[in-house]
């Protein structure tokens, strides 16, 4: 590959620039992290056929044309040449259309919610292949890994098989953080109740940084994990190590787990409740919370009418308060789920309403219990 | 001018400097309308925020459970006759009328008031079914735009009777005029930015 | 452009009309029309189509939009030697990239990103 | 006292002795300093009874030049905090590594990073920028004054106060530490629930009304109050660059302040703008911040190329190449930065369309950019270069921009955003350009325009000993960042595992400490000139012999009226124009001038406003009332006075123009 070619003669130089010292970026191990360094490389050489002229003739004319140089020939009046003038508009041009047709094609190609369809430059895949799933979400401040075809979930470490696709789903307990394995794939933001993805596979085996990259406070800079492209083998048996452990994640571990913490030591999970992710997602771990598809099902058609105001509790609890000594003002609330009562409740009853009616909706909530109309 | 050498190629000397006082054209009505149109942006910005989040009702309420349109074409009424009201204070104005001047500002600052009463009587009447701004994302952007619409006309009344004061002291003097006429470009700019709120926010609200 | 570089000693405020009293009417008559029919044909729901409605409802308030410019503001491509005129013209056309751009990044964030009701999930999260 | 806590709360709010951080030995010993050095300074003021001289000629100045000169002063007195700031990140990063914590814990670190990023943006990049084109932009279309010098007073405080609101949250409270974007939910009140997102957002309410008006009164200044003949296109470059400039200032700071409502909004009343449960949408407020961010980058660097072209032309001793397809160039800027927005969160996750539309409507500014560049380039050629001090900076920011600009490209192709973004990487690029750019364009031209200001040159040794530090300072304090973020370290940790980085950080601190020679230098370098000014005095008007636009007909210091007679323009470059066709400065037939009187109202209603945003940081309700009562109270009392101008008599026009005539004739003699 010419692109392969450019990097080796571009690394070479500047190697012998940094010797030692790792450029994870422009010398990664995963398939979307080398095209994207492919990028910076051809972006730089295109740029460099004008920067370096221009740098060049700066200094030329800075040297030549000094007062001291009196053979220079002065002419105060020479201030337009439409030759010149053609010049130096078309040539930025030139080398903008060429980067601007690269970036087209490469930002569709290199999508992150694009299924990958090679796993190298001379592997291609098949169709209808399905790239194996890892879940992610950013917590304060670490992260938690849910492999929902394994059934296991890991804090601050995560694992995969070489030459395998990946779908990471990226999702976040609440600060926007940034998931980011610099030597596999960009990164992408975290989100709470959104979900972004990232598709990726790595070409080598290897311990890996990751780390989050967009500031979400006060243990941030410990936000890291390490990433473990294995063999195969490797992985399974990293899997039935995780297994080992008789550690449950279910809702009220993960409510434990979401609050706020720094340095946390890596942790495994042999078994994890399926529906957490979704729960987490949808910001309604804590079951007397409405889920967010709910609540944006309800407002697809036409929200939750009257009856529905109240339907909201006071946050007197949630992870925030752990981050400031001062309480939440009292205002604070949150949509109160229609189908279970904290207390229990209604909650068999209702359950199995459909949702998908209005009037239904907000004859649900109407007959909500007393105790969850509060919050003003 | 001053000249006395020519230079070889200019025959005539050009005039370099202006010999009598130099007065530009007082800038005043350009800076108002450029800040008129800077508040426009910050409107922009509230219509933005509307139509993005505008439909988040968080399983409450939307427009057509809460707004009145019959109360809302009131208001529009209100606002539409004071705009020609004052605009037959301009024309007072240009007569040179201190005494139609005042009252047709009267008379305008009137039907504001009118319409602030009755933007204060909706949001009440939101407020006492539950429907505050803190319910949903929707109630949020619904509150902040009207509200700083309405501001911005509780600002434009006091403006009013600080001018109706100024001119009961000195009349219509220059200064006067301009600050009448700098007020007009404000009252008139906040019934088009009314036109957008009432088109937007309750008439395709309550469309749903 | 440089047509005020010119200077007038003689300086009048920008060389503003004040309109007349037959302007205001005009103004105020269409204004009233213009803002009525919107109403009726939402309260009243007089055509069957949504869509429709909130056309004619955003091209009603744009077309009194322009009333009001030129009969209450006295808009026109002469006053303040343009500036005015180009001044508005920046404005609308910094407010539609905003609100326009707004929506469309938002719209691509919100279908790429929010959470789908999967329907078949339902129960089992109550 | 304390008996009584609901009375106490209702007194002083949040406010009690803990906000007091008593327990930050540093804040504890620079609180002494201050305190000592504010007692120096107000007892100097006092032996020397200069209070009636700063009050009667500077506090209520509404003369354009000096307001100038105080926002200069404002922002230099700001850079000193900013940089103080950024020393102490690179020591910080320089330090804490395998294991060690360094000296700053995360809790003030964030703060530090947070509040270097806002004050060096928005009180000194800004009211360097503002500053100079107060200064200059009268003087260059042949202005007595602003179009608003009232308000361009007022406006001048409310920045200054702005600036004192960010200073006191260094001792009162804390200051926020979300960045300085404050980027929701981490701003919001559940994650932020302490003072500091408040200060930012007030301090930014408060300057941000300073700006805004500060840019109605310049576009309106440059509109209306040309004199006779300049037509736009026989415009200086410099005051296109301003008019684009405050023209984005009027379209892109209102967007700032409706943000900052909405965030206010959501913290003060618990609304659902950007939060995460009830409908709120944090990725609008990213979105809302980038329509004004991206503007306010080129409001930054607009008046720096201004700066370039004319240094460029005066110390080439030519015309500048290129004069329309400078101002094209500027004005195209002007509107592409309004649609580039989002490539500053390609990675928030819009579609591969959305990302690469605004990934190539980015690298097009690029084009009219280079123009620039080629523009000055090709006025060296055959120019006749003499390297004083602003030539330098044009010359050395020629070389170093280029490189951010390059980089600057590559971070717009989406996919290698996706790796570079939030990266060191992406660090040294905007340091690249703002230092690069704005800093070394404001240098070049503070040190251009110092002789017209106060009539004497700064000292030239230290002026390029200043150049020489900072040109070399930047290269070691950013090429290293360059490094980082290839090897993948992303920007605000406080500390780092590997301790292969160590060199790095390293490198890139004592890169920081020669740019504080840098600083040190260019103070040195006006102290030397006052105590030299007799021998770097200018009596021509035109220290650089080769001055070209009309600023450089006047005296210097010019008179209060700038000009005794309007000029009357015939060409680009009035001044070389005028000296060229023989042009002789008249010497009699002066009449009365007219210019606006001076007033306290601007300074008081802007100290009202610094209380009332100091009341609302700290929720002290009774004093928010109060003090929103007497501003409105004192704004509408401000309108009565009607008596606003006087006339300078004919007599003392003609003394001072008298005395600059004996001035010249002992020059030629």
């Amino acid at each position: 590959m010419l692109s392969k070619l450019v990097r080796g003669v571009a690394l070479t130089s500047m190697f012998s620039l940094l010797a030692g010292c790792n450029l994870v970026v422009i010398d990664p191990s995963g398939d979307i992290a080398s095209q994207q360094a492919d990028l910076i490389i051809v972006s730089t050489i295109l740029m460099l056929l004008i920067i370096v002229p221009v740098m060049a003739l700066t200094v030329f004319f800075a040297w030549k044309y000094r007062q001291g140089n009196k053979d220079a020939e002065y002419d105060p009046e020479w201030h337009h040449s439409t030759k010149l003038e053609v010049v130096i508009w078309s040539a930025p041009l030139v080398i903008i259309i060429a980067l601007g047709a690269i970036t087209w094609v490469t930002t569709h190609t290199l999508d992150p919610y694009r299924p990958l369809d090679r796993i190298d430059a001379e592997r291609p895949l098949p169709k209808d292949h399905e790239p194996m799933v890892i879940e992610v979400v950013s917590l304060d401040w670490k992260w938690l890994f849910l492999y929902p075809e394994q059934g296991i979930a890991t804090v601050n470490e995560l694992a995969a098989p070489v030459d395998t696709p990946i779908q990471f789903k990226i999702t976040s307990s609440g600060i926007m953080n940034s998931f980011f394995i610099p030597a596999l794939a960009g990164q992408i933001y975290s989100m709470a109740g959104m979900e972004t993805k990232l598709h990726a596979v790595i070409n080598e085996e290897g311990v890996f940084d990751g780390f989050s990259g967009n500031y979400s406070g006060e243990g941030f800079s410990h936000m890291r994990f390490k990433f473990h492209g294995l063999s195969q083998d490797g992985f399974d048996a990293w899997v039935d190590n995780v297994k080992a452990d008789e550690n449950l994640l279910g809702r009220s571990q993960y409510l434990e787990l979401e609050k706020p913490s720094i340095k946390e030591p890596v942790r495994y999970f042999s078994s994890v409740d399926p529906e957490l992710y979704n729960a987490i997602l949808n910001m309604c771990v804590d079951q007397s919370k409405m889920c967010m598809n709910e609540m944006m099902h309800i407002d697809e058609n036409g929200g939750g009418g009257l009856a529905g105001i109240n339907n909201v509790m006071s946050l007197t609890y949630d992870v925030p308060q752990m981050r400031g000594s001062q309480p939440l003002p009292e205002s604070k609330s949150y949509v109160a789920t229609l189908c279970t009562a904290p207390e229990g409740g209604l909650a068999g009853e209702l359950a199995n309403l459909p949702l998908f009616d209005n009037e239904q909706v907000s004859r649900a909530m109407s007959v909500a219990p007393s105790g969850v109309s509060t919050g003003f | 001018m001053t000249m006395a050498n020519n230079t070889a190629a200019q025959t005539e000397m050009p005039v370099f400097y202006l010999k009598e006082e130099h007065h530009p054209e007082t800038g005043t009505m350009l800076g108002f309308w450029i800040y008129l149109m800077s508040d426009c942006l910050i409107f922009g910005i509230l219509f933005a925020t509307y139509a993005v989040i505008g439909q988040n009702y968080a399983a409450g309420p939307s427009p057509a459970d809460l707004f009145d349109l019959e109360l809302v074409a009131i208001n529009t009424s209100m606002l539409l006759f004071s705009s020609i009201t004052y605009g037959f204070a301009m024309l007072a104005m240009e007569k040179g009328s201190i005494k139609g001047t005042q009252i047709w500002l009267a008379i305008t600052g009137l039907f504001g008031v009118a319409f602030v009463g009755l933007e204060i009587y909706e949001f009440h009447h939101l407020w006492s079914l539950g429907a505050t701004p803190m319910r949903s994302g929707f109630l949020s952007a619904f509150y902040t735009l009207v509200a700083t619409h309405g501001l911005h006309v509780t600002f434009g009344i006091i403006w009013l009777v600080t001018l109706m004061v100024q001119v009961a002291q000195r009349g219509l003097i220059v200064e006067n005029k301009r600050r009448l006429m700098c007020l007009s470009m404000f009252w008139h700019f906040l019934d088009v930015i009314w036109i957008g709120v009432f088109s937007v926010v309750y008439l395709l609200g309550v469309l749903g | 452009m440089s047509a005020h570089s010119h200077a007038h000693d003689d300086h009048h405020d920008g060389g503003a009309s004040h309109g007349t009293y037959k302007s205001y009417v005009i103004g105020f008559v269409l204004s009233v029309i213009l803002t009525a029919i919107p109403f009726w044909l939402v309260m009243d729901g007089v055509l069957d189509s949504k869509v429709a409605t909130a056309l004619w409802v955003m091209g009603l308030g744009v077309i009194q939009i322009i009333v009001h410019m030129v009969y209450f503001l006295h808009m026109n491509t002469k006053s303040e030697g343009g500036w005015n005129f180009l001044a508005l013209i920046f404005t609308i056309v910094i407010v539609a990239i905003a609100i326009a751009g707004s929506l469309w990044v938002m719209y691509h964030l919100n279908t790429n990103m929010m959470p789908q009701m999967d329907h078949d999930m339902i129960p089992s999260f109550g | 006292m304390f008996s009584n806590p609901d009375l106490l709360h209702f007194i002083f709010g949040r406010l009690s002795l803990d906000s007091l951080p008593f327990h930050e030995p540093i804040l504890v010993v620079t609180f002494a300093a201050v305190v000592l050095g504010g007692i120096a300074v107000v007892g100097g003021i006092t032996y020397f009874r200069l209070w009636g001289y700063l009050w009667n000629e500077w506090i209520t100045s509404i003369d354009h030049k000096k307001i100038g000169i105080m926002y200069i002063i404002l922002a230099l007195v700001m850079l000193l905090r900013g940089f103080s700031d950024a020393l102490m990140m690179r020591a910080q990063q320089a330090m804490a590594f395998g294991g060690s914590e360094g000296f700053l814990p995360p809790d003030h670190y964030d703060q530090i990073f947070t509040a270097h990023g806002v004050i060096m943006i928005f009180f000194v990049a800004m009211p360097l920028v503002t500053g100079l084109m107060n200064f200059v932009v009268p003087l260059q279309i042949g202005a007595r004054d602003v179009a608003f010098p009232f308000l361009n007073n007022f406006s001048f405080w409310m920045t200054t106060c702005g600036a004192a609101l960010i200073m006191v949250s260094l001792f009162v409270g804390e200051f926020a530490k979300t960045g300085w974007l404050a980027y929701p939910p981490l701003s919001d009140i559940v994650y932020s629930p302490g003072v500091g997102v408040d200060y930012y957002i007030w301090a930014l309410q408060i300057a941000g009304v300073g700006t805004l008006l500060s840019g109605v009164n310049l576009v309106v200044t440059i509109v209306k109050m040309r004199a006779p003949g300049m037509s736009m296109m026989k415009m200086p470059v410099f005051t296109w660059t301003a008019l684009c400039t405050n023209v984005l200032i009027v379209a892109a700071f209102p967007v700032l302040t409706a943000v900052l409502v909405l965030l206010g909004l959501d913290r003060y009343a618990d609304t659902n703008f950007f939060t995460n449960d009830l409908g709120g949408n944090a990725m609008m407020y990213i979105n809302l911040i980038w329509i004004w961010g991206h503007p306010e980058v080129y409001i930054l660097i607009l008046p720096a190329f201004g700066v370039f072209s004319e240094v460029v032309s005066t110390f080439c001793r030519k015309r500048l190449f290129g004069y329309s397809s400078m101002v094209y160039a500027t004005v195209v800027i002007t509107i592409l930065s309004y649609i580039v927005w989002l490539h500053h969160f390609f990675t928030m996750g819009s579609g591969a369309s959305v990302n690469a539309f605004f990934g190539i409507t980015t690298m097009i500014i690029s084009i009219p950019t280079g123009a620039k560049v080629f523009n000055w380039m090709f006025t060296m050629y055959k120019g006749r270069i003499s390297f004083d001090v602003p030539m330098l900076w044009t010359i050395g920011f020629m070389l170093t921009f280029v490189i951010g600009g390059m980089t600057g490209v590559m971070l717009a192709v989406p996919p290698a955003d996706f790796v570079l973004h939030n990266s060191l990487f992406l660090i040294a690029h905007f340091h690249n350009v703002i230092i690069g750019g704005v800093v070394f364009g404001m240098f070049a031209g503070i040190v251009y325009w110092f002789p017209k200001a106060f009539g004497f040159k700064l000292d030239p040794f230290w002026g390029k000993m200043s150049f020489w530090l900072w040109l070399v300072g930047f290269y070691f304090a950013f090429m290293p960042l360059y490094v980082l973020g290839l090897m993948g370290i992303t920007r605000r940790m406080s500390q780092f595992d590997d301790p292969s980085l160590q060199i790095w950080f390293v490198i890139a601190a004592f890169g920081a400490l020669l740019i504080a020679g840098g600083i040190g230098s260019f103070i040195l370098s006006i102290v030397v000139a006052v105590i030299k000014r007799d021998k770097l005095r200018d009596e021509t008007g035109d220290p650089w012999g080769d001055g070209r636009t009309l600023e450089w007909s006047t005296s210097s210091p010019p008179p209060a009226y700038n000009f005794a007679f309007t000029p009357v323009v015939h060409d680009l470059d009035a001044w070389a124009d005028m000296k060229k066709r023989g042009y002789v400065r008249p010497t009699e037939g002066f009449l009365d001038i007219h210019m606006p009187k001076n007033t306290g109202a601007g300074f008081i209603l802007a100290a009202i406003s610094l209380v009332l945003g100091f009341a609302l940081v700290w929720h002290i309700w009774w004093l928010v009332a109060a003090s929103f009562i007497v501003l409105i109270v004192g704004a509408i009392a401000h309108t009565f006075n009607y008596d606003r101008d006087y006339h300078i008599p004919a007599s003392e026009v003609v003394e001072t123009e008298d005395e600059r005539t004996a001035l010249l004739a002992k020059q030629q003699a």
